[in-house]
């Protein structure tokens, strides 16, 4: 037996949630979709993806880190940090709800970082199996099953409702406290539902890309690859891939002066920008081909040499959908898997 | 909108040394009165004024900004003024297109000789602004004090 | 036409007329396809495509790779609107014409995958032209899609099908478009009220990430520095952290190739937030037509820009406060 | 403060020290006149004037110093300016440590050391140098080998000449690039007067300088016979957060700022050549 929603009930859910948390729900705008708290009213996106990864709610665009006052040759520090309220996010896909894990490696290893840590203690994720998964997704190759997004509590589609899942305590005291408006049924649909969205992924155009040749230990074979010049031929440097990218976690930390105090914000920042390395004597990575052997070799080669083999890619295929030389990852596995083959 | 009695805007006045910062002069030492709110700076030329001077105005808490050089034909620099003349048409029709009060920006021909215009000019800007209220949709909020 | 080109470029690399042939790659799925350089008769005979969905505007890669070695001759391909381009960056001498050897490609409108997706189409693995429709098959099944429905945006409204600059054509040159129709959009903004504008531009912009593709991707940003990337400038921002942020870097940028942009229409085309960037290069575009007389960027390579000239009786600033509704 | 990494404490300068044209130290304390924090020879701290910018500095003074830490920085960009402009008691902002230490306890402890430096090279050094003569006994032998373009370039002259100099058991070579009026000391580049002191090949080398100069050293040690293992150096990226996650610093699998910025030679080897 499992828990189930009837869709004409979604909104009575989202109002009864509302009453405890902010639910933020992906909405369409132009050519695309991006999570909006939900008000009555509310129309949720049927997309698959919203144009942005979730990661805005725990590692956010810009974010304030701490203010300074100056007067004369005094300095005031400040931490503008406000309570963080409960929210909730739904309709995270199994892609991104694996992304969050990676995020986690990188934030809440030592020293962890206090702001992000906030953030995801606060939020409660509400992940959404895939129904109909496109072309540009390949979470198959990093062992995510988009049918199962493991998230607090999981929704899968089918026979006109939504089964429901509670995966994690925080998840199971959510459903819990919701009371009533679930009901119980038989879970054969959400499961045939899943097997159908299994065959589909089965048959993408990207389900038979491997990550065979890739890892912690291929750095040699790999940096030197002759590959890397023809790839980054096109690349105009800028920092799509890495925005749209559910794991991306570079940042930047700046400077505001506000004309009557400096704020000191952290934003994402890009591997692929010129000025990423660059210092006062001088930068180390002059060309484009560095910096974008950089993000490749990082989430293939680095980020596995430092997780236990953990790639730090989920296969959401943002970054093929959105580059605007239609230069991407997979292409870059392609490639250089062949080359490495042809040795 | 609704007029705040107490508003007091802040004007950025971009004047040119040759003539309208030497009129601005003009007017105070004919003791002409115009308000403090006004902010002079003094640019070689009304064409040394870059979109991005005006803007900048704008974020770092400006309600209104005012362009004033030499009598289009009596630039110092000789032609000067006419690129200004277009520059500022362009950036203020941009403004305007965004939704931005067209009113909070103005371009002033004004001579060396008139300070009595440079008086008369900035009280009506700042009227003008006063009327229109704070600066809010070119404003960035990291600047409000 | 694909096997026109790959003979023509093969043919003058082959006897030495230029060294390297801007071109492109396939992509995974028959619509993304990738520019690439290629400097053997191999590579174009293994890997040079050329489809409906080459949308990309390649005139801003000649400069790059002048760049690398500014003596070696080039051939590059180019679809009309990317010939203004190239005659803007040729006036701008970041160009050097001599070392270039350029096909014009004749070109109907190029189509642009999103809106088959905006038209309800997913899983797409292979998308195959015939006559005025497209066949796309998906995972799903396979769906059609007329050509006027799959047509680029900016194709829809194309200004122009004449290859304004070229030593041999490939298939055939057209015309300028009177009433293409560009500026209808504009125009309906402008008859908007300020709040109904603002309200629309703040709802555009606020989903910019400042990722910096239209600047990139743009042949008129040809900046060796980008003043949003001094740090001397003081507004070196890398993210839009705050609404203003975002406004200021639109309105710089359309300012600064004001006079000088082709409305080649990149910008719009790489936004992956869908923003219609375009409307703001236009704007300047019809003002200049209607307030200094009609400009075509790229139309030739002597012509002065609008914002580097003026006349003696030029509008005064004051015809933007007495416009009609504020 | 809080023990937010990425909140700084306030620091504030109580003394500046003019030692070339364009190097200057500046010592640090907490407005509460004691050192801000704790730290081992090697490792780094976040300078930062809010609104010009924050840098990694490595640490000139050594941990046996209780009373204040010391940063000698050269003048080379933006926020460095500024630094060098200020005055006597303007305050900072600081945090730290960063990084990983020479191995002072561990692997260097009982080893004859050479320590090289090129210019504004010494100030990491420094600091492991003065530990090492703070606790004598746990070391062999140390020379030093210290180059910079001029006399009037060579940091802190006076502390050399006058304690290490005068230190039993340390031996101080001294080099710069042209000659010089007032000067009767060698004359010529490092690597080559490293190779005509030639050093006993028991020693572990300590080393910091400007890349080229590191270059041709380490070709030189190891045309004397010494091996990599024998070779640390420290390194220097451009760094955001210095705790390991913004991936400024990151080369290969390693973040500089947190695994760095003291490296073997060995260990630099199996790193991609992005540095």
């Amino acid at each position: 037996m499992m828990l189930y929603l009837a869709k004409d009930k979604l909104d009575v859910f989202f109002e009864k949630a509302s009453e405890k948390l902010n639910v933020y729900v992906p909405v369409d705008n132009t050519n695309g979709s991006a999570y909006r708290k939900w008000t009555p009213g509310t129309v949720v996106s049927k997309g698959l993806h919203t144009t942005k990864s979730a990661k805005d709610f725990f590692f956010p665009q810009t974010e304030n880190l701490v203010e300074f006052k100056m007067s004369g040759k005094a300095i005031e520090i400040i931490d503008p940090r406000r309570e963080t309220e409960d929210y909730a996010v739904f309709g995270v896909r199994a892609c991104d709800v694996r992304s969050f894990g990676i995020l986690d490696k990188v934030f809440l290893s030592d020293p962890v970082d206090t702001y992000y840590k906030n953030r995801r203690e606060h939020g409660l994720i509400l992940g959404l199996s895939c129904g109909r998964p496109a072309e540009t997704c390949f979470c198959g190759t990093f062992g995510i099953d988009a049918a199962e997004p493991m998230a607090d509590v999981d929704f899968t589609e089918a026979d006109n409702g939504y089964y429901i899942k509670a995966n994690t305590e925080k998840g199971e005291a959510f459903v819990a406290s919701l009371g009533d408006i679930f009901e119980d049924r038989d879970a054969a649909p959400a499961e045939e539902a899943k097997a159908k969205t299994r065959e589909v992924l089965k048959k993408l155009p990207l389900s038979n890309l491997t990550t065979d040749g890739f890892g912690g230990d291929k750095l040699d074979e790999l940096f030197d690859a002759a590959g890397w010049a023809d790839l980054s031929e096109a690349c105009i440097g800028c920092g799509t891939c890495t925005f749209v990218c559910p794991t991306c976690q570079c940042y930047d930390i700046r400077d505001y002066d506000t004309g009557h105090g400096i704020k000191r914000f952290r934003c994402w920042d890009s591997c692929m920008f010129s000025d990423f390395t660059k210092m006062a004597h001088g930068n180390p990575r002059l060309t484009q081909k560095e910096r974008f052997r950089q993000r490749f070799m990082h989430k293939l080669v680095y980020f596995p040499a430092n997780n236990d083999g953990e790639y730090g890619c989920v296969g959401c295929g943002r970054c093929l959908a959105s580059c605007p030389i239609s230069m991407n990852i997979v292409k870059v596995m392609k490639k250089l898997a062949k080359e490495d083959s042809g040795k | 909108m609704q007029v705040n009695e107490q508003f007091t805007p802040t004007i950025v006045a971009f004047c040119c040394n040759w003539c309208s910062y030497a009129g601005a002069d003009l007017s105070g030492t004919n003791r002409l009165q115009y308000p403090a709110n006004v902010k002079i700076i003094r640019v070689p030329c009304s064409c040394r004024v870059n979109p991005m001077f005006i803007l900048r105005a704008f974020q770092r808490g400006a309600d209104g900004v005012i362009i004033c050089g030499c009598h289009p034909g009596d630039c110092h620099y000789t032609t000067g003024n006419y690129y200004a003349r277009r520059r500022t048409t362009l950036l203020f029709s941009m403004l305007d297109y965004l939704g931005i009060e067209r009113n909070r920006t103005r371009v002033e021909w004004v001579s060396a000789a008139e300070g009595a215009k440079f008086a008369a000019t900035m009280n009506d800007f700042v009227a003008q602004i006063t009327e229109l209220g704070p600066n809010r949709r070119l404003e960035d909020l990291r600047c409000r004090k | 036409m694909q096997e026109v080109m790959k003979k023509r470029a093969i043919e003058l690399l082959s006897d030495g007329t230029v060294a390297k042939v801007i071109g492109w790659m396939p992509g995974e799925f028959s619509y993304d396809m990738t520019p690439a350089v290629f400097t053997t008769a191999e590579e174009i005979e293994s890997n040079f495509v050329y489809n409906d969905f080459c949308g990309a505007n390649v005139s801003k890669y000649v400069m790059r790779e002048q760049k690398k070695a500014s003596d070696a001759k080039i051939l590059v391909f180019l679809k009309p609107c990317d010939t203004y381009s190239f005659n803007q960056l040729t006036a701008e001498h970041k160009i050097v014409r001599e070392n270039v050897y350029v096909i014009g490609v004749g070109c109907d409108g190029m189509a642009d995958v999103e809106k088959i997706k905006a038209a309800g189409i997913e899983g797409i693995t292979g998308i195959e032209s015939d006559g005025d429709k497209f066949i796309v098959k998906t995972v799903y099944g396979d769906e059609t899609i007329a050509r006027a429905d799959a047509l680029a945006e900016r194709c829809a409204a194309c200004k122009s099908k004449k290859l304004t600059v070229y030593d041999e054509i490939i298939g055939e040159d057209g015309e300028v478009v009177e009433n293409s129709g560009r500026f209808d959009l504009v125009a309906k903004l402008e008859a908007m009220s300020a709040d109904e504008r603002f309200e629309f531009w703040r709802n555009e912009l606020s989903r910019c990430i400042r990722c910096n593709a239209c600047r990139n991707v743009c042949p008129a940003c040809t900046c060796e520095q980008c003043v949003f990337d001094n740090p001397k400038s003081g507004i070196d921002q890398k993210a839009a952290a705050d609404s203003f942020e975002e406004n200021m870097f639109h309105i710089i940028r359309a300012f600064h190739v004001a006079g000088r942009c082709t409305d080649c229409g990149e910008c719009s085309r790489v936004c992956p937030q869908h923003i219609p960037l375009h409307l703001l290069n236009r704007k300047f575009i019809k003002d200049i037509n209607e307030l200094y007389g009609d400009y075509q960027a790229g139309d030739d390579t002597e012509s002065k820009h609008p914002l580097t000239s003026f006349t003696y009786d030029d509008a005064e600033p004051s015809v933007i406060h007495e416009r009609g509704n504020e | 403060m809080t023990n937010e990494t990425l909140i700084p404490y306030l620091g504030e300068v109580t003394d500046i020290r003019i030692d070339t044209p364009d190097v200057k130290t500046f010592r640090v304390l907490t407005p509460d006149g004691v050192k801000p924090f704790e730290h081992m020879p090697g490792q780094c701290a976040m300078l930062s004037i809010p609104g010009v910018g924050e840098a990694m500095f490595s640490i000139t003074s050594s941990p046996t110093n209780r009373e204040y830490m010391e940063f000698s920085i050269k003048k080379c960009g933006c926020l460095t300016e500024w630094l060098h402009a200020m005055d006597i008691g303007q305050q900072i902002t600081i945090r730290g440590p960063y990084g990983k230490p020479f191995p002072v306890e561990t692997e260097l402890k009982g080893k004859d050391l050479l320590f090289i430096a090129g210019g504004i090279g010494l100030a990491p050094l420094r600091s492991v140098i003065n530990y090492v003569r703070d606790n004598r006994e746990n070391y062999g032998s140390v020379q030093i080998v210290y180059g910079a373009r001029s006399k009037d370039d060579l940091v802190d002259y006076n502390e050399i000449i006058s304690e290490w100099m005068a230190d039993d058991g340390v031996e101080v070579n001294l080099t710069i690039d042209r000659e010089q009026e007032g000067w009767d000391g060698h004359v010529g580049f490092i690597p080559n007067f490293v190779k005509e002191l030639n050093p006993d090949l028991k020693k572990t080398v300590l080393m910091c300088g400007p890349p080229v100069m590191i270059k041709f050293t380490l070709a030189g040690l190891m045309e004397l016979g010494f091996e990599k293992t024998q070779v640390y150096t420290t390194m220097e990226l451009k760094m955001k957060c210095g705790v390991g996650k913004c991936g400024r610093c990151n080369i290969g699998d390693k973040y500089v700022c947190k695994d760095g910025p003291v490296f073997r030679f060995d260990e630099l080897d199996e790193l991609p050549d992005e540095y």
